[in-house]
């Protein structure tokens, strides 16, 4: 029987795909966009599980407010990516770089 | 259909259960399939008719066989995966494509109780699914790596995802209404629904500008002319399928058309009862619930042809002008008149 | 508690279906190599362009509207997720979950007309 | 006594002038200052004729509870007293000093000086201890400045090593004071004075304390800010750095370490008996070498704090007070010496003695002044360090005679070293011909040696006029540390030369051997 | 509780939010009228500041103080940071339009955005509930991400609106997985009721221990702590300077407050579990801190390191876990912020004789000479950050210590103490450049008369007659320690 511990498993290893997506990642920022949004579906999936193993219905909640502001997360990111992109012509990681330091 | 291979075959519950799910999944699988094939073939004679010329008619008696003639050809062809494409991404798309209209399926009520997953939240799994339709398009214009293509998958995309802004709050009227995203449920609740009579939301004076504009956001979301900006020969040539080939081809039709069955389907689960009969009388019921579905699915495909066959092409900017300035402001506006006359009248469902 | 049990035959019906659409591309795949009609070459493996060669990177530009719709789209499609559960349940959450969700309507709207106003609706 | 709150006015004083200052031009700001500063040293004159010898220990008390957290506490004690009049003292001179020699940004010169008096006045008034400690660091930042922007070649190296130094040392101290407080419930000076903190945490306190006073001081080895600072310092900067902010250290000493922790102190004395030893002997030997004749009177200035903290861990009324006298009368004469050089360093802008010589002929009244002044540096009887050193070393003595011995030498390297000064400086041929063109001493220059002198022979003449106003305040010192004080081995009370040994097991009286003059004063404070 | 009295408590939000919207309407059809906008946006915070004033006063805490079942608490304690949240706000936004102005144009969304920033922080520091956390969190962040990149001309405002975005996102995700940890292993989301499931005494489960751990690496980012402090540099030098001054002040109130709840509150009855995780961010924010602004050339990236050095100090008070150390964080948060904005203010007026900012340090040199009151103003803020006394920067220090000490954390308090001498090593360099070098003549621009009027408020402030404050602060900065502790 799946239980718990399982989904706890699975939202971990996703959440570490994310952060490691993020970190690794040497390429190309959209996938850094998405890395996050790995993290927040981990997150998610989390609650969901928590709150059906709890029967208590605020995880749900919870991760409804997650998604949104997970969208408009996506959305700002998205529009200063574009900045970013018509300002530098490219949106490889290892090219934002202008400051250091 | 479980308990029958249990006590015809003698089975084990799970193992009967699994077979007649299996047989449940064939028998909309492959119907639709066939369906999808015969639609084909009615939408060219629709228009042909309406163009006042014959359609096909060599193949098979009435070139009924068109179809299948056709896809037999697709078949043998050859498979070109262009050298500038990203290998697998070209290959997924089209499975993304098909697989997706099929699964959409699985929630519709055929009839009282005749649903593959009663799931209750049915509705939103239509929603989900049919979001998911978006990822073959995208993955097919960006695989091809080819100007046309994805220009073309760009513009479908926008055009998908901007319908179905104004498709989610559409459903969240009939929601309201029907209280449940049980798709049977909400073909329940339509049994009788205005003068206790008339089975379907579509009669209800706050509902039938709704499905209007469900039905016109299924024609954009489907891609279906008017609105069919994705594939337009002169500036996309042959839109986001430009460059594919024999079955792979094939199956982003077979899809299309798959899609255009599913928002007919949806037209009349959602507003015109579904499996019901048109009127609340006893005498109705004779037929079964699934042939006043298949009838109504065919009048809707009927009207999508018609439209087509009539009706001129959007530009783009009106197309997304459409969607946005006006689907989407009515729709929310829709929203709050339907809750507030809800909670004003007390009528929850 | 909510019935998972009906989520199996999706499952069955996805193995299914993607089954029968990998079956329905690879298949003719097999079949082009067995009937002969697989005869590759270079011009015939090149991207669609009107005779010559393409000029660029076709994926390098394209109307940044799109992503304007994609980001107007990821906002209000998620705006709607909070509509979807006060729908059904709007008959026990009463004038005061109406009223709630009344202003944040209220709140999408000005941002709709903010949108609106801005041209961010607008194509050409 | 009167009530009349002369100390907040001496402070209020200064810095209202500093404030002015800065708004208006530069001679004005030159007379605002001196102003300001003869005030000052018109109030501490009234201070110090109503400070009642008699009268309780602490004086010109006030009170207020502008903050939170601590509290606008200030009062004096004789010691205190002597410091606060030598600032002063020293501030106008100071002034004096820069009139002509500071061209640039002079209102912002001025305003920096002024607040420096306020905050050492400040220092030496406080009676709450955070008070204490905002003022004694507050001084930083004047100083930081003065020494970064009139500062010579290289003053920035020079600045940063006097904040960071400095600043590193009071910042331990902060803890220590901040457990201090937690611990006995008040920030009260007097109170805390009084207070006993378990022996254990005693060391750690002080070890705290002495990073900042010995800093402050400066001690060998942290001492190499001192030279640095001098050397780059404005001549004014210089007085006032020898003058007064090196007394900051050895007033904590007297102030904070001794009475407040006397188990610790007792503890560590040996320590500071090591390092004084080795400062002064170290430092003797590199202010010979120096061709730097600031440098070499900052050397100089560090051997004679390292005799003042032999004296105050002697444990006795003779060391206290000879670590006084030679605080204050090391702050007139090195204040002096470096106006001596002051005054040919306007007029030849270098400080290396070789470029000098033969002063004596065409600059006689200088050269007797810096004759003076040297010899009062030296110790000679009848001048002002004569009387602390002497003190100092009699004191050690009771406590050990190696550490009087080895400092003694101090006495002999410094002779060596300043009379090789003045010889290279004042005697010989006239090398230069810049040099023996210099003018003698103008009006200006009189009218700031003048005083100086005076007071050094004032002091050495009858020091009883400063010994006076503190000897209570040193008694009581000597009975706080009385019970834990080291034993001498050189105790030399005629007819009374073995007890040492033999009182050794009566514990705490034991430590209380009392001698000479003072014994039976003392005796009784430790009674009580 | 009636749904009256809970948006009563919370008038000062309710305007806000309200106000934002009409602006945001205003500023759709009235993009030129940015300068009107900004000063409305600006009144409204100052209305709210006097909305929330009240509840600072009394000391206005527990039940009395909780809106919307529990899920948010306007006690003294948020009201106190609210205070400090919308006041800096005001000041950045106040600053706001001379800059753009002379850097590419003036957006009248600035403001807008500006106000939700202000709303969602907040929320922060007022949500007693891991959702309205959350919320008001993302609220501001969201608006602060689109600030950091507003300056759409400069390629260093989006690259530190991006980078802001990226992190800040991260963050937001490590602190949501913490807090979806700590929900499912104490079965609340409520401040409230972790605090009962994590009563004292208990041991604590291990999922819960992850929650906490990933929790304190989240808020850690949001105030920029070590070790999740890089983002700080790239952030304050890209950002337009006005955000900028914006990101160095009010948010590190509202993320301070909310770690302060969080770990006081929620945790409150497992000290021991978050205490070593703080007693190391702090000392190594202050080490790391101090270390990394050494190099640095430009006054921005300079001020960062700053940042993250004070944050090192702020976090000693909170190591404390005592209300001692809770009120002193609130004081010195309190001094650091004005600190800041006048810090900043000077880092707006430095202007080249093209209006151009001027950002190097090196471009400072003899300042004094020049501009003698602008560097008489950013030599009292370096000392004051560094911590000199007579400036108005120790005091901060000296609460924060003294509640170190007082709860028995010697180690920390000499540790951190003597790392800031390192500090002041940098601080100093900069009034070194300033006073002793000799003039560039860069900064050449006239300082307009609002930044001049900020400078002496701020510069009052800090200068040794702050110390006349400490009394009053002090009792609302206890107030409000008490108000938050005593809801435990």
């Amino acid at each position: 029987m799946i239980g718990i511990e399982h989904y706890v498993a699975v939202s971990s290893i996703l959440f570490v795909l994310g952060v490691l997506g993020i970190f690794l990642n040497r390429k190309n920022i959209i996938i850094i966009l998405m890395a996050i949004e790995l993290i927040l579906l981990a997150v998610s999936l989390n609650m969901v599980a928590f709150s059906h193993y709890l029967h208590d219905l605020v995880g749900q909640i919870f991760s409804m407010f997650i998604l949104t502001v997970a969208a408009g997360e996506s959305a700002v990111g998205l529009a200063i990516l574009v900045i970013y992109f018509r300002g530098r012509g490219t949106i490889a990681v290892d090219d934002v770089n202008q400051m250091k330091g | 259909m479980t308990a029958f291979f249990q006590s015809v075959f003698g089975w084990s519950y799970e193992l009967a259960w699994f077979l007649s799910t299996i047989a449940g999944i064939l028998l909309i699988a492959l119907p639709l399939m066939l369906g999808v094939a015969m639609i084909i073939y009615v939408d060219r004679k629709i228009w042909a008719a309406m163009a006042l010329r014959r359609g096909p008619n060599v193949v098979g008696p009435l070139g009924i066989l068109q179809s299948f003639a056709d896809g037999l050809k697709v078949f043998l062809q050859e498979t070109i995966v262009p050298t500038a494409a990203n290998k697998s991404i070209f290959v997924i798309g089209p499975i993304v494509t098909f697989t997706v209209t099929l699964l959409a399926w699985a929630v519709i009520p055929f009839n009282s109780g005749a649903i593959l997953a009663d799931i209750n939240v049915g509705l939103l799994y239509v929603l989900a699914i049919s979001s998911l339709g978006v990822y073959g398009t995208i993955m097919a214009g960006w695989a091809s790596n080819s100007k046309y293509p994805f220009f073309s998958a760009m513009r479908a995309s926008a055009q998908m995802i901007s319908y179905e802004v104004s498709i989610g709050f559409i459903l969240i009227c009939v929601v309201l209404w029907a209280g449940s995203f049980n798709l049977g449920t909400i073909v329940e609740a339509q049994r009788g629904h205005v003068f206790g009579i008339i089975n379907g939301f579509v009669a209800n004076p706050l509902l039938f500008p709704m499905w209007v504009m469900f039905l016109i956001s299924g024609m954009a979301e489907t891609q279906r002319a008017p609105f069919d900006l994705t594939e337009a020969e002169s500036e996309l040539v042959a839109g986001y399928q430009t460059e594919y080939s024999s079955m792979a081809f094939a199956l982003f039709w077979l899809g299309e058309y798959g899609n255009v069955l599913l928002m007919c389907a949806l037209n009349a689960t959602l507003f015109w009862g579904g499996y019901l009969p048109p009127l609340d009388i006893p005498v109705l019921y004779l037929v079964p619930g699934v042939v006043w579905l298949l009838l109504k699915i065919f009048f809707f495909f009927f009207i999508f042809s018609w439209v087509k066959a009539t009706v001129p092409r959007y530009r783009y900017d009106q197309l997304m002008r459409l969607g946005w300035k006006v689907f989407l402001p009515v729709s929310l506006l829709f929203v709050v008149l339907v809750s507030g006359y809800l909670m004003y009248t007390g009528h929850f469902a | 508690m909510v019935d998972l049990s009906q989520y199996l035959p999706i499952l069955i019906f996805l193995g299914v279906a993607l089954g029968l659409s990998t079956a329905f591309v690879f298949l003719p795949m097999a079949v082009s190599r067995l009937t002969g009609s697989y005869k590759p070459e270079a011009d015939k493996l090149s991207e669609y362009e009107c005779g010559f060669p393409t000029f660029e990177d076709p994926r390098s530009q394209f109307d940044v509207r799109f992503y304007l719709v994609a980001i107007l789209f990821i906002i209000f499609d998620l705006e709607a997720a909070f509509l979807f559960p006060w729908a059904v349940s709007l008959k026990h959450t009463g004038w005061a979950g109406w009223c709630v969700m009344m202003v944040f309507l209220a709140e999408l709207i000005i941002g709709f007309i903010y949108a609106w106003k801005k041209g961010a609706l607008d194509w050409e | 006594m009167t009530g009349f709150p002369i100390l907040s006015l001496m402070l209020a004083v200064p810095l209202i002038a500093a404030l002015a200052c800065l708004l208006v031009s530069a001679g004005t700001a030159r007379m605002l200052a001196l102003l300001a500063t003869l005030i000052d040293l018109a109030l501490g004159i009234v201070l110090w004729t109503q400070f009642q010898i008699d009268g309780p220990q602490w004086q010109f008390t006030e009170r207020a509870a502008l903050f939170s957290g601590f509290n606008y506490a200030l009062g004096i004690d004789g010691i205190a007293l002597l410091l606060i009049v030598l600032s002063v003292f020293l501030m106008p001179i100071c002034i004096g000093a820069s009139w002509n020699s500071i061209t640039k940004r002079v209102p912002e010169y001025m305003a920096a000086f002024l607040l420096m008096e306020t905050l050492m006045i400040g220092v030496f008034a406080a009676q709450d201890l955070f008070l204490f400690y905002i003022l004694f660091e507050a001084g930083l930042i004047p100083m930081y400045l003065i020494i970064g922007i009139w500062g010579g070649a290289d003053r920035i190296y020079a600045s940063y090593k006097f904040f960071l130094y400095t600043l590193l040392g009071s910042v331990l101290m902060l803890i220590a004071m901040l457990w201090m407080v937690n611990q006995a419930g008040t920030a009260d000076i007097p109170t805390l004075m009084q207070y006993n903190f378990p022996v254990s945490a005693q060391k750690w306190l002080w070890l705290a304390f002495f990073a900042s006073f010995a800093v402050k001081m400066p001690m060998w080895p942290v001492h190499t800010w001192l030279p640095d600072a001098h050397v780059q310092a404005p001549t004014a900067g210089s007085v006032i750095l020898a003058g007064v902010l090196l007394k900051m250290g050895g007033y904590g000493f007297i102030r904070f370490s001794l009475p407040m922790f006397p188990d610790a102190s007792a503890y560590f004395a040996p320590l500071v008996w090591g390092l004084s030893m080795v400062a002064v002997v170290y430092t003797s030997l590199v202010a010979l070498v120096q061709d730097d004749m600031k440098k070499l009177i900052a050397y100089s200035s560090v051997a004679h704090m390292a005799i003042v903290t032999v004296g105050l861990f002697a444990f006795n009324r003779m060391g206290l007070e000879g670590s006084m006298m030679v605080m204050l009368a090391h702050g007139l004469v090195s204040g002096a010496l470096f106006l001596a050089v002051g005054v040919i360093y306007d007029r030849l802008h270098t400080r290396e003695i070789n470029r000098y010589g033969g002063l004596s002929i065409n600059m006689p009244k200088y050269s007797l002044f810096f004759m003076f002044f040297t010899m009062a540096s030296v110790g000679l009887p009848a001048t002002a360090n004569f009387v602390g050193e002497f003190l100092s070393l009699a004191g050690i003595y009771e406590k050990s005679s190696w550490v009087a011995l080895v400092s003694g030498t101090g006495i002999i390297l410094g002779a060596a070293y300043m009379l090789f000064l003045y010889r290279r400086v004042c005697f010989g041929d006239q090398k230069n011909a810049d040099a023996a063109a210099m003018p003698d001493m103008d009006v200006r220059e009189w009218l700031m040696m003048v005083p100086l002198a005076a007071a050094t022979l004032w002091m050495g003449i009858y020091p009883e006029s400063f010994i006076a106003p503190m000897r209570k305040d040193i008694a009581t010192l000597e009975a706080r540390l009385a019970p834990t004080a080291p034993k001498g081995d050189a105790a030399v009370t005629a007819g009374h030369a073995a007890p040492a040994e033999d009182e050794h097991g009566e514990g705490g009286h034991a430590g209380a051997a009392p001698v000479e003059h003072g014994a039976e004063h003392a005796a009784e404070g430790s009674e009580k | 509780m009636s749904w009256a009295v809970s948006l009563r408590l919370l008038a000062a939000e309710d305007l806000l939010s309200v106000w934002g919207l009409v602006l945001l309407l205003v500023s759709a059809w009235a993009p030129a009228k940015g300068r009107a906008i900004t000063w409305a946006a600006v009144g409204v915070l100052f209305a709210a500041i006097a909305l929330v004033w009240p509840n600072v006063s009394t000391g206005l805490s527990g039940a009395d103080a909780s809106a919307f079942y529990a899920q948010l608490s306007v006690d003294a304690f948020a009201s106190y940071a609210k205070v400090l949240i919308y006041g800096a706000a005001a000041v950045s936004l106040m600053v706001a339009p001379a800059f753009f102005e002379r850097n590419g144009g003036y957006r009248a969304e600035y403001p807008v955005l500006m106000l939700f920033a202000a709303l969602g922080m907040g929320l922060m520091v007022s949500a007693t509930d891991m959702m309205t956390l959350y919320i008001g969190l993302e609220m501001n962040s969201l608006a602060a991400y689109v600030m950091a990149a507003m300056l759409r001309t400069d390629g260093r405002s989006a690259e530190a609106g991006l980078k802001y975005f990226v992190l800040g996102a991260l963050a937001s995700g490590i602190l949501l997985f913490g807090m979806s940890l700590t929900y499912g292993f104490t079965g609340g989301t409520g401040f409230g009721a972790i605090a009962k499931a994590l009563a004292a005494g208990t041991s604590l489960s291990m999922g819960a221990t992850f929650g906490i751990v990933f929790m304190m690496a989240g808020l850690a980012f949001k105030i920029s702590a070590v070790p999740f402090h890089m983002w700080t540099p790239d952030v304050y030098e890209g950002a337009p300077t006005p955000v900028t001054t914006f990101f160095a002040t009010a948010p590190k109130v509202a993320a301070m407050g909310l770690t302060m709840r969080v770990c006081l509150m929620a945790f409150g009855g497992q000290v021991a579990a978050w205490q070593q995780i703080v007693m190391f961010a702090s000392i190594a924010s202050i080490v790391v801190g101090a270390l990394g602004a050494i190099g640095q050339g430009n006054i921005k990236r300079l001020m960062a390191y700053s940042s993250i050095n004070n944050v090192g100090f702020i976090l000693v008070g909170l190591a404390a876990a005592t209300t001692d150390g809770s009120a002193a964080m609130l004081t010195y948060l309190a001094i650091y912020v004005v600190m800041s904005l006048c810090g900043f203010v000077v880092v707006l007026s430095l202007r080249d004789a093209d209006g151009k900012s001027v950002e190097s340090i090196a471009d400072l040199a003899g300042l004094s000479r020049t501009k003698p009151g602008l560097a008489a103003a950013l030599a009292t803020v370096m000392f004051s950050l560094a911590g000199i006394p007579p400036l108005f920067g120790f005091w901060g220090k000296f609460v924060v210590f003294q509640a170190a000490v007082a709860a028995g954390l010697l180690p920390l308090a000499v540790i951190g103490i003597a790392a800031s001498v390192i500090g002041a090593f940098y601080y100093l360099k900069v009034v070194k450049v300033m006073y002793f070098d000799e003039p560039a003549d860069k900064v050449t621009g006239e300082v307009g008369s609002l930044n001049a009027v900020l400078l002496i408020v701020t510069g009052l402030f800090i200068s040794p007659l702050g110390y006349l404050l400490t009394g009053w602060l002090g009792a609302l900065a206890r107030g409000a320690a008490v108000a938050l502790t005593k809801a435990v």
